[in-house]
Formats: structure tokens, C-alpha cells, sequence
């Protein structure tokens, strides 16, 4: 037997996926990463194979459900229109979500360090997330200096929320002999906070960053059908209703599409982001290695 | 009975009095129909509904709808125009010194719903000078932000919204009727698939014979009973709302005026669509060389049906 | 000088690839691990435990103590080299992986508690897992909690519990479902050592009785040679097996065996042992 | 210095309130429960005070925004008419959070145990979130038995991705040494799963719940606004609107009102419930005392 | 015998109760803990520690050890009794609470470490909070960590570390400060015998040399002999102090100590209190 086998005579329970691709050279790393692609992919296949078969035997027309080879077209077709719409929402949306994620982090710090603080402005954060955009649209569009500045106070109530909750109970999720030790050695508040508190609460605050993603640009939508602009400059929102309007159902369709491929993108994103910041110490990006 | 869905566009109202009327006082019943309401609103989706077959007639706002039908090669086709005027109104300030409907484009905002934007705005654009893009402000179906601020407009319907901002604005709104201005599309129409139509000639024509005499008979006759309805379907509506809506329908002559004072209620004519058609094309509103004729058939209305109920 | 029914001692070799004589129970051959930072934390380490065996690991810290022992316990496979199970009976292995899940015991270095579940509940928890109800285990369970002195506390959570302590429930987890094998990896370091004492002894009786067979790290040379016939002394970077102690003398050991003789001879033994172990590990 | 007496003659550093009111009588934990109420409370007065005085010192009108007093009157006398509306907002909310967490739920399963799984679903998971409910609620109209299931279906939709996000994270964050232990033991997927994976990703899946919840209510209001039925039977969506158009301001805020109301209750709910589950043991919910 | 600079044994009472002569540095005096479930931790336990003591807690698993150190700590309240820091002059407490905090460390029985730090980053911590840069740091930081053995390790992740490796972290992390009170909490258990006696010596060096308070749980009689120059022993449910060692050797001990008769007489003496302090413990 030579050193360099790996003979296990027995077959462990358990997963076997643990015996991971750590020392396999580059070419087998990239199709280890095709494989990860692959089942997505399939995914995708089978869903549109299954829509057009859909459409094709069913015989629906396109008014009601185009078939993907349409919205395939539209898209190509109406790709002049579609294209500045969705930088657009595409802003609006990351700025939005820079500002929930700022405000929604300084909002729960605030909450985590004080009780009081806690107690006094939990509930309107509540309001403010169950409160609905097109009623109190008006409102900020009386009161917001801009329509741009209306829009961005739209999308940020929508988003804020969950980047809120989760941090909180991640800042209130710390271990208590590590605080123990940071009060030990005198660590100001605001020490306890950035050494201690916000690391802990990383795993939570991404887990909200992923609901967060979504729903900004979600919010980017609504915010837009509530309070944005039409015509040249308008985001997608503007260009969805529009084609629901002139019952352009397949450039509808198209337009959806690159609103769920802008959302896939962006939980990518945070999906990336989460797995790089928490690699090298949590449960949940770890491998299982002992 | 042979039962029959109705999508309307809005939620129940005055401008629905007619179909109501139908329902209440029998009328659809004598004509052996059982017809159920749908109320439509903001973002309902009776159209998307009536693609489906999910209900078989649709309130249908203006024509551009159709051209949009025609052109997207949806089977589509009007079959009466209840109003003959689009009620569709741009309201303002007083003393704000406008007087005639082109004053509006010195107003540096205007509210309007993103169907109005897409649609009259545009022909607005071409007919008029001075409109531009950058009037335009989203209109949520409150008119406070209007009420608000004295250098604007915002669109309405002439029989609601100016009734709305009266009481609880406290003054009395300039009106710019977008038909008076030239805006000529047929409103309130019928619409139905065109096979099911063709399938159910004799349904239809009772369908649209026994709404004309409702509509009469909410006109002239005693409405109590549709208003009682009306509210029902919608809690928010009020007497004064309602008697309001009437008078001002009968005012501008919303739903008689026209063909229809000759031909009865819901009457439509060729020429005036094709002539709504071209002045749309020609303020690039909807494509050129669509097939309009398509679009609706006069085989059921101008008949006179009901004449003999207006009082 | 064999006291136990099994054949404890006829598998113990002289030192690193010496092979037993009798099948072992399980068998490590050149073994390595390393780890996906690069550690080598065992570098071909190779070791035979005959049934019925009680081997001690000792070592520095960090030479791979607690990585061998999990290998063993199949968690966590070997980047090379071989585990294997040659005695092992189809009617042991219900499982049909020839695998050592059905009568293992592990004892992890920490004492790995579910922090939502009672004392009771974490002590339950294998016999929950082979399918008990709560009442058919309760007496196993609380007669485990009695060995280790924790029945009074069957109902507080772990976070109710002092270091000492949640040791102890570790211990009554792994007692509990009176294993063939059973892994410990310094489970009375956190003890004082009258507590400690008794659980030396209360362990010792049961490995008799039921003819276990255990591997038990320690840091305490005088709890190896106590309790083991066979002490296995490890170096560090890379881990490895660089003495193989036999310790001949006869069971059952009471107190008095902690002041013989022979007592003080292993204790020296082994003591050197670790210390020229730690003269050959490069420095952590 | 007698025994009874707490006599620190050094003062801590740190939160005082660890110093709880653990052993105090029954008065004393009422009097604390009303401080912990009096917060909110006074915020509430300084809201409504600040509102007052704003509307009076500008002499706003009451359609743009009513007085804390006017709304307070259409409360009152609106009351059978939001009465039934907030009842059946209130069935499609529980009805939805229902659907939303039991699908939440069984999904995040799904994808904890399988690895294809995740990679298969999570991008539709992730594509429903960001489908804005208006572009497709005539679908869902279309392809639904009922409007009324159409409403659910808007709901869930949008009150889903939460639990299903932080759930799929708790479930991930199990400490691999109890996850060897139960490998150890042979325990089989299920059981790892029933009593080990889920009991920890219950902190997580809290969080989610309180997202949700409030989610849920706006979902329940927005679906009513897509997909809603009209009339005697709706809810208040449709009141919202309809005052809105009508000008009924200090109605339209009195339907906000019970919104906000409903939302910072189920709020309260989820915390409790929270804080009931994690009370024994979870770092989050307990009082440090070590 | 004094052998440090500091009056380290004028404050040894004979047992408890006994009035120290000198201003203790820390004086409990009837302390109790009921922790919220009700179990009494600590019943009017009462101890003063003289400046510059070695003093070692022995006593059985879940007497209240921990908790009595975490209450000197400051961290946790007593139920009720006095905390007190009598000679603790202005110029000492910067903090201005008449609390401890500036100079104290403490060894937690559990590691303690952050996850998400480095080696380097968790033993830098304590400087980090005193504001110091990083590369300020880097010296003493280092310096802590070989003195533990682990100057290596620096850039590795605590979860890539064996139980022996993180609470040596731990040691460092404590010791990185130069604390005058250094609170320990078994801080060696999980430690091999030579690491352990290698470090038993370079704690009483750093002991000696700077001066320190130190305050020692132990499990290991031979150590707390080896070390203190007084041995509190302590009983269980309710948690008590029951006897008080004045070890009367003479500091440096070296490794021949360990092997002098008055070193043996010292370990019998504890074994005794020890023993004797079982018996009047309630069972767990
Ligand atoms: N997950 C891991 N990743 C990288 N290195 C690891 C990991 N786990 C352990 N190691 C390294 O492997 C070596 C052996 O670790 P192991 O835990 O087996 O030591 P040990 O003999 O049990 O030590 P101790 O007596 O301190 O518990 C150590 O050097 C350690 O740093
Ligand atoms: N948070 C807590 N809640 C309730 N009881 C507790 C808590 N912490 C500790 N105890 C109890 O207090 C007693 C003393 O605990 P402590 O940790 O001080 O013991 P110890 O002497 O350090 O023991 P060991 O040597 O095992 O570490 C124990 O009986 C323990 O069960
Ligand atoms: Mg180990
Ligand atoms: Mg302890």
C-alpha cells in the first residue's frame, strides 16, 4: 500500500461531498465550477422547454402567455428601449440600497446600544415597513424636495427593514464571555460595538443583505409606480405598465426578465460577498474539515 | 338565462349607473341575460381577463386600447360606445390665468396616471405647443399633491375628481375637457373577443340592447335603486358623488351628444373613429397603417333602441 | 498477566509498523492528514488496536491527538493511508458500511452540548437517535448522570453548568449507550482530582465488565499509566507515533497500584517518553 | 454589614441593567413592565404632540394632512366601515404568513439537504422576490381557481423570501462538532435535521418571522391592490384607494392607523414568541449574568 | 521568607473570618450568588488577597470558583456582600469607578476567543482597546505568543487550532497586558505535562519579576503547590471557603521543589482539604 492512496476501506456515513476539490489542480477547479453551473443551467432548460411545450400545445396565445422564443425577440427588438430603462432602475436601485444599508445598520447600532433607544423607535420602524407606499406617496411627494429624492425615500422604506432586524438580532447575538472580557478590559461602547458586536452580527446582517438585495430592487419598482418620473428618462416600472397599457405582453415579458436576471445578479452578488467575509471563521461558509 | 360576466375599468360609480340599472331593475333579465359585475380598479385587471375569457365583456376606457389591441393582433372588437365623449379632464387652478386649453403647457407640473402620459400627453405634445416631458408628475389617485400646489394641473375624470376637490378643496377647479380640445375617441365602449362575438351574435345584441335601456332609464328614469347598488359595490361612494356624476354627464354631454342624440345611446360611427385614428398616428401616438376597421363593428348599435324611455 | 476475557495484549507491537499478531480492531496504516491550510497534523502515522484494549495517547499539544481519534471515528477522512476494521463481524455492523457508527462513543475535547436541550435531553440524545422514547431511556440515562454526580442537574441547560460540569454531561452522553469502542479525548481535564480519581475507576470497572475497548488522550501521565495497558506517545509537526508503551501490569487497579512501584516505573517511562517526543517535534 | 444587603462598594462598568428584576415582587415586575411601556408610550405623546402642533402652527389642510384629532373622529365614526375591512385584511395576513412560513420553511429543508436543490430552486426562490406583483398579478388571475386564491398567492409571493433567505443561513450555521456528533451517533438526515439543524436555525429563522410578519401585512394590502375583489367584501386596500380619490384624508389615515396598528402587533407577537423560544438558552434572548 | 519585593504574606488569615492586617488589595466579605434559577453559587463566602499574593482556588467541579473570580472581575454582581478595593490608590484608577479594570486580566476557563480574529489579532486585542497601533503592538503581541509557544501560529484562525493551542491563545492574550491582577481560570488543564511545567515556571518568573496579584484556579494539587504561596480551598453547594494553605516555601522554586519533602507535605496537607471538602459538600 502505497502512501500516496487514498484507500478507505470503510465508507463513512454522512456526506461525502466533504472530500472537497482543495488539491485538485486548476483545470479540475474549473470544471468543478462548470459542474456548480450545470444544474442551474439545466434548470433553466427544462423550465423554458417546459413553457414553450406549454404554450405550443395549449395553443395560448401570446396576449396571455408569449412563448420564450417572443419574449426572446422583444427583448432583442426592443432592447433600444429596454436597455436605458433598466439603468434607470438599476440606480435607483443601488442607491437604495446604499441608503437601507446605512440606514438600516445605524438604525440597529442605535437600537443594540441603547434599550431605550430600542423601545422608543422599534415601532415606527414597524410602521414604516407596514406602512404602504402608494398611500403615503402623496405625502412625500408633497413634502420630498424632488421626484428623485420622493423615489429614494419610497424604495429605502421598503428595504430598510430587513437589513434592520436582522442586524439587531445579530448585535444582540453576542457571545456573553466575550463581552465579559471586552467590559473586563474597559472597551469603550463604541469599541465593544466595532471589535466585537459587528463581527458577530456579520452572519445575520448578510442573511439581511440577501432579503435586502431583492427587495431593493423591488422597491426601485414600486417606487416608481408610486412616485417616479415617465417617458425618456423612466425605469423599467414605467416601461412594465406601459406595455401591460398597450398590451405589448411579450416586451412585458421581456422586461420581467431582465428584472429577475438583475436580481439573480444581485443575490449573486451578496451571495459572494457573505460566503468571502465569513470563509474563514463561520459555520456557514466552512467546509468540514474536523 | 344565459349568464354574462362584465368587467368595468373602475371601481363601481355613477359612470357605471346604466349597467346597474340593467341589473337592478330587470332589464338584462328580460332580455334573458344574468349579468354579474366585475368592478375593475387602479390596477385590476378585468382586460387581461377578458383576453382569457375569464369574462365576456369589458368596459373599455378610449380607443387607443383598441389601436394598441389591433396592433399587438389581439382579437379585440368594440361593439357600442357608451359615452360619446371621453370624460377624461385636465383640471387647474383658478385664477392661475388660463383660459384655453393651451394655457396648460405654461404650468411647469402636471399629474397624470402613466396611461394618460402614454397616451393623450403624447397627442397633447404634437396637437398643442409647449408641452413637454418635463411636466409630467405621477398622479397616485390623490389629489392632494394637485390641491397642494397652485402651478399645476392634474388629470380626472370631469365627473369625480372636480367633485372630490370642490368639497374638500374648497374652491371651484378650472376643467379642460380633453374632447373639447379635440381629443375625439368614443369612451365607455363594449368590448368582447371577436369570436365570441361572432359566436354570440343574438347574446350580444340583448347584451347591448337591454345596457342602452339601462342607461336610459338611469338617465331619466328612477335610479334609486342603481345607486343603491353602486354603493354597495363601493362603500366610499356618496349620494352627493353620485347626483354630482349625473349632472355632469348630462352637462357635457358625455354620454348624448353626437350620433347619439339621433341614433340612440351607444351609437359609433366609422368616420369619427378613422378620423381619431389618423389625428393618433399623426401625433405618433399609434403606428401607422393599422387595420382600424377591425376594431368595431357597428352591426349593434345606432338602432334607436331606448329612445322612447328619454323623457 | 491477562485479567480481561479479550485478547488485550496480544496486539501490541514494539513501535511504529511492528504488526499485531491477532487481527486488530482497528487498524491505521501510514496515515496522514493535512489540513486545507496546509498543517500537517499527522504524517504517516500508523497504529493497531486489538479489541479490549485501553490505550492512552500522550503527546504535546498539537501533535494530533484529537485529529487521529477522529479519524478513527470516520469523521473526517485521512488525506492518505488507510483505516480498517479487520475483525469486524457482519452482525456487529448493522449499518452495512463496515463503518464503526453502531457502538462508538466519542468524548470531544469540548464538551459539544446542544445549548436548546436540557442535561437530560443532551445525555438522551443517542438513545433518542437509535429510537428510545423518553421514558425507555430514562433510567439509562439518569443512571448515567449518577456515575458522573450530575442526576441532581438533569434539568438545567448547559449554560446553567460550570466547565467542570458540561465535561461531565459529555461523559454521561458517551457512557450512555454503553459502546464497543469508546473515543475520549481528555475528558477529566477539567476535573478536580478526587472527582477525577473516581471516574478513573468508575471507567476502569466498566471497560472490565463489559470488555470495551477505549482510546483515551490525556495529558496526565499518571491517569495513562493508571488506567491503560498500552500508552501510545505522539510528537508533533508532523504527528506521529514514536513510542508504544506496554503497561504490564495486572488489572483490576485499585488506589494502592497509584503508590507502587511498578506504578512509579511507567509513570517515569512515559515521562521520558513524552519528553524525548518532545525533543523531536519541531517547535509548534 | 448583615447578610441581606447589597453593598457594592465598587461600581461596575458595563450595562446596569444585568442587575434585573429577577427577584423583586409581583408589584415591582409590574411597575417594570409599565417602564418598559412608559418608553414607547412617551414617544407616542411626542409624535402625536409634534403632529398637532405642525399641522396647526402651518395650518395644513386636512386633505393634505389631517390632524391627529380629525383622524381620531374619522376613526370613530369610520369604524363600521374599517371594522370589516381590517377583518378581512387580517384573514388574507394570517393566511399568507401561513403559507409563506410553512413554504418558507419546507423549502429552506429542501435546500439544506441538497446541495442540487439549492443550486435548482434558489434562483426562482430568488426571481419571485423580485417579480413586482402588479406586472404579473394578471397571470395569477388568469391561471388561479379563485380571486381569492389569486390574493393568497400575491401574498405568499411577497412574504416568502425572508424566512426562506435566513432560515436556509440558520440551518447552514449548525457548529460542525455537534453536526460530527450526530454523524457519530448514525443519526440519519431527518434526525440531524429535527434535532439539531433546526433547533439552531430557529434565531435565525426568528428574525425572519419578524420580517415576514410585517411583510405579510403589506403583502396582504398589495395583493388586495393587484388582484384584490371589490366591494362589500374587501379590505383595506380598497378603502385606502378609494379615500384617497374621494380626498377622505382623515380617513385614508385612520386605515393607516389600523395598518400601523396591526403591523406593530403582529411585531409584538413575533418578538414575544421570539423571545419565549430563545429565553433558555440563546445569547439573544438572555440576561447576561456570567 | 519574603522573597518579592511586596508584603505577600502579611495577609494571610489562618481560615475564614480571620481579619487580614494589612489593607487587602481585594476583600470579599459575606459574598453570595443565587444565580436566577435559584442555585445558590456561593454562600457568604468571605476572602481577602493581599497585593502581590499567589493565590490558588481548589475545589470540587461546580464549587463556584468561576464564579467567585468573575465577581472579583467585576463581571456579574454578588446577590449580596461586599466587593471592595481598599488600597487601591487615585493614581491607579484611571477610570475614576474605583473599579479594577485598568490592570487586570483574565484566563476564562472556555478559550474565549473570536472566531472571526486571527492568532495575532485575538492576543492584540487588549492593546487594541488601550488604543495602541497595531504596529505598536507587534512586539509585545509577539513576545506573548512565544512565551506560550505559538509565535507560529500568529496568522492562523482559532477553529485551525488544537484545544491545547486556542487556551494558550488565551494565556497569551492575558498575559500580553502585564496586568498587576491576573485572574487564571484553570488556565494549563488542557495542557501536556512539559508545556505545562514550562509554563507553570515562566508564570512565576513574570510573577515575581513584575510584581503581580495572581489569582489561580486550579484542579491540580501538585500545581497549586508548586505556584501559590497560599491555597484557598473551597466547598460545594452552597460554594464556601473552607480551609486556607499558607504555602511557606521559599520563592524562586525551581523544578528540584518538586521533588522536596516540604512540597510533599504541602500536596498531602491540600489532597486532605481537598478531601475533606468533598465531604462536606451536598452531593451536585
Ligand atoms: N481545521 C483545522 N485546520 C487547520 N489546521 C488544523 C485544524 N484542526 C487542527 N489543526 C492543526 O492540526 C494539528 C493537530 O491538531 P489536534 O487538534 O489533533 O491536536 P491535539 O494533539 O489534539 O492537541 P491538544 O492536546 O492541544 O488538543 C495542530 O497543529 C492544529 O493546529
Ligand atoms: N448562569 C448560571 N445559571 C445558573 N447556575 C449557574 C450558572 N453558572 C453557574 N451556575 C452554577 O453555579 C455553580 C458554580 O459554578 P462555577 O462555574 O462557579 O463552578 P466551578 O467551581 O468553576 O466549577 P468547575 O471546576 O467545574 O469549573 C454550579 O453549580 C453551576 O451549576
Ligand atoms: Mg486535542
Ligand atoms: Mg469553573
Amino acid at each position: 500500500m502505497t502512501m500516496a492512496t487514498v484507500d478507505n476501506q470503510h465508507s463513512l456515513s454522512g456526506e461525502k461531498n466533504r472530500k472537497a476539490t482543495k488539491s485538485l489542480p486548476e483545470a479540475a477547479r474549473w470544471i468543478s465550477v462548470a459542474g456548480r453551473m450545470a444544474i442551474p443551467l439545466m434548470m433553466l432548460v427544462l423550465l423554458i422547454t417546459a413553457w414553450s411545450l406549454y404554450v405550443w400545445a395549449f395553443d395560448v396565445p401570446h396576449y396571455i402567455l408569449p412563448s420564450p422564443m417572443r419574449v426572446a425577440v422583444a427583448l432583442y427588438t426592443d432592447w433600444p428601449i429596454l436597455a436605458p430603462a433598466l439603468l434607470v432602475t438599476l440606480k435607483i436601485t443601488f442607491t437604495a440600497l446604499t441608503i437601507a444599508l446605512v440606514g438600516g445598520v445605524a438604525l440597529a447600532v442605535l437600537m443594540a446600544q441603547s434599550r431605550i433607544a430600542e423601545r422608543a423607535l422599534y415601532p415606527y420602524a414597524v410602521i414604516l415597513q407596514v406602512t404602504p407606499i402608494v398611500a403615503i406617496a402623496p405625502l412625500i411627494l408633497i413634502y420630498a424636495p424632488s421626484t428623485q429624492a420622493a423615489l429614494l425615500i419610497c424604495a429605502w422604506i421598503v428595504a430598510f427593514f430587513p437589513i434592520l432586524s436582522n442586524t439587531v438580532q445579530g448585535l444582540k447575538s453576542t457571545d456573553h464571555n466575550l463581552l465579559n472580557l471586552f467590559e473586563l478590559y474597559g472597551a469603550s461602547r463604541w469599541q465593544t460595538l466595532v471589535y466585537l458586536k459587528m463581527p458577530n452580527a456579520l452572519p445575520y446582517f448578510l442573511a439581511g443583505l440577501k432579503i435586502a438585495g431583492g427587495l431593493a430592487l423591488i422597491a426601485a419598482v414600486v417606487a416608481e409606480f408610486a412616485a417616479g418620473s415617465a417617458g425618456a428618462g423612466s425605469g423599467l416600472a414605467f416601461r412594465l405598465l406601459e406595455s401591460q397599457f398597450r398590451l405589448n405582453i411579450p416586451r412585458l415579458f421581456a422586461a420581467l426578465f431582465l428584472l429577475s436576471l438583475t436580481g439573480v445578479a444581485i443575490f449573486l452578488t451578496t451571495n459572494t460577498i457573505s460566503y468571502l467575509l465569513l470563509r474563514k471563521w463561520h459555520e456557514s461558509a466552512l467546509k468540514r474539515e474536523n | 338565462l344565459d349568464e354574462v360576466k362584465f368587467g368595468t375599468n373602475w371601481l363601481a360609480q355613477a359612470e357605471h349607473g346604466g349597467f346597474y340599472q340593467a341589473v337592478v331593475d330587470g332589464t338584462y333579465e328580460k332580455y334573458g341575460l344574468k349579468v354579474e359585475i366585475v368592478q375593475g380598479g387602479p390596477q385590476a385587471a378585468n382586460r387581461a381577463l377578458l383576453m382569457a375569457d375569464k369574462i365576456d365583456f369589458y368596459m373599455n376606457g378610449n380607443l387607443l386600447g383598441s389601436f394598441s389591441a389591433v396592433e399587438q393582433g389581439i382579437p379585440l372588437i368594440e361593439v357600442a360606445a357608451i359615452f360619446q365623449k371621453d370624460p377624461q379632464v385636465l383640471i387647474a387652478h383658478p385664477d392661475q390665468g388660463l383660459e384655453t386649453f393651451e394655457d396648460l403647457a405654461k404650468l411647469p407640473t402636471i399629474f397624470m396616471g402613466k396611461d394618460g402620459y402614454s397616451s393623450y400627453f403624447q397627442w397633447m405634445k404634437k396637437a398643442f405647443e409647449g408641452f413637454s416631458d418635463a411636466q409630467y408628475k405621477p398622479y397616485t389617485f390623490n389629489p392632494a399633491p394637485f390641491i397642494a400646489d397652485e402651478q399645476s394641473a392634474q388629470q380626472g375624470y370631469v365627473t369625480s375628481e372636480p367633485y372630490a376637490i370642490e368639497t374638500e378643496g374648497g374652491f371651484k377647479p378650472k376643467l379642460f375637457l380633453l374632447a373639447d380640445a379635440g381629443f375625439e375617441t368614443y369612451s365607455t365602449t363594449i368590448e368582447a373577443k371577436v369570436g365570441f362575438v361572432e359566436d354570440n351574435k343574438d347574446l350580444v345584441q340583448r347584451f347591448v340592447d337591454a345596457s342602452i335601456i339601462g342607461w336610459y332609464n338611469y338617465l331619466y328614469g328612477d335610479n334609486e335603486a342603481a345607486n343603491a347598488a353602486i354603493k354597495k359595490d363601493n362603500p366610499e361612494m356618496t349620494d352627493g358623488q353620485i347626483a354630482f356624476s349625473i349632472k355632469t354627464m348630462k352637462e357635457f354631454g358625455l354620454v348624448e351628444s353626437g350620433e347619439a342624440l339621433e341614433s340612440g345611446i351607444g351609437c359609433m360611427k366609422a368616420a369619427r373613429v378613422t378620423a381619431f385614428y389618423d389625428q393618433m398616428v399623426d401625433a405618433g401616438v399609434v403606428k401607422a397603417d393599422l387595420d382600424v376597421s377591425k376594431i368595431y363593428t357597428t352591426d349593434f348599435v345606432c338602432k334607436g333602441v331606448g329612445m322612447d324611455l328619454k323623457k | 498477566m491477562k485479567t480481561s476475557p479479550t485478547d488485550r495484549n496480544d496486539a501490541l507491537g514494539q513501535a511504529t509498523g511492528t504488526v499485531a499478531k491477532a487481527p486488530a480492531l482497528v487498524s491505521l496504516k501510514n496515515v496522514s492528514k493535512t489540513f486545507a491550510n496546509g498543517t500537517v497534523a499527522l504524517r504517516d502515522m500508523s497504529l493497531d488496536i486489538s479489541r479490549g484494549d485501553f490505550v492512552s495517547l500522550l503527546g504535546p499539544s498539537g501533535c494530533g491527538k484529537s485529529t487521529a481519534l477522529r479519524i478513527i471515528a470516520g469523521l473526517g477522512d485521512a488525506s492518505s493511508g488507510s483505516l480498517a476494521w479487520p475483525v469486524r463481524s457482519p452482525v456487529d455492523d448493522k449499518s452495512g458500511t463496515g463503518g464503526p457508527n453502531q457502538d462508538i462513543s466519542f468524548v470531544f475535547q469540548e464538551p459539544t452540548l446542544m445549548p436548546w436541550a436540557s442535561v437530560f435531553s443532551n445525555v438522551y440524545l443517542p438513545l433518542r437517535l437509535k429510537g428510545l422514547s423518553r421514558t425507555a431511556a430514562r433510567e439509562d440515562v439518569m443512571d448515567a448522570l449518577q456515575m458522573v454526580g450530575l442526576e441532581s442537574s438533569a434539568g438545567s441547560y448547559p449554560r446553567e453548568l460550570s466547565g467542570g460540569m458540561k465535561m461531565r454531561v459529555s461523559i454521561a452522553r458517551a457512557l450512555v449507550t454503553k459502546p464497543k469502542l469508546l473515543l475520549m479525548d481528555e475528558p477529566f481535564a477539567a476535573l478536580d482530582e478526587i472527582t477525577r480519581f473516581k471516574l478513573n475507576n468508575d471507567l476502569l470497572h466498566l471497560w472490565e465488565k463489559f470488555g470495551w475497548t477505549v482510546i483515551f488522550v490525556t495529558h496526565s501521565v499518571f491517569e495513562s499509566v493508571y488506567l491503560s495497558n498500552r500508552i501510545i506517545v505522539m510528537a508533533a509537526r508532523p504527528g506521529r507515533v514514536v513510542q508504544d508503551i506496554a503497561v504490564d501490569a495486572p488489572y483490576p487497579r485499585e488506589e494502592e497500584f497509584r503508590t507502587s512501584d511498578t506504578y512509579n516505573d511507567y509513570c517515569r517511562q512515559a515521562s521520558q517518553a513524552l519528553h524525548s517526543a518532545m525533543e523531536v517535534s519541531e517547535p509548534a
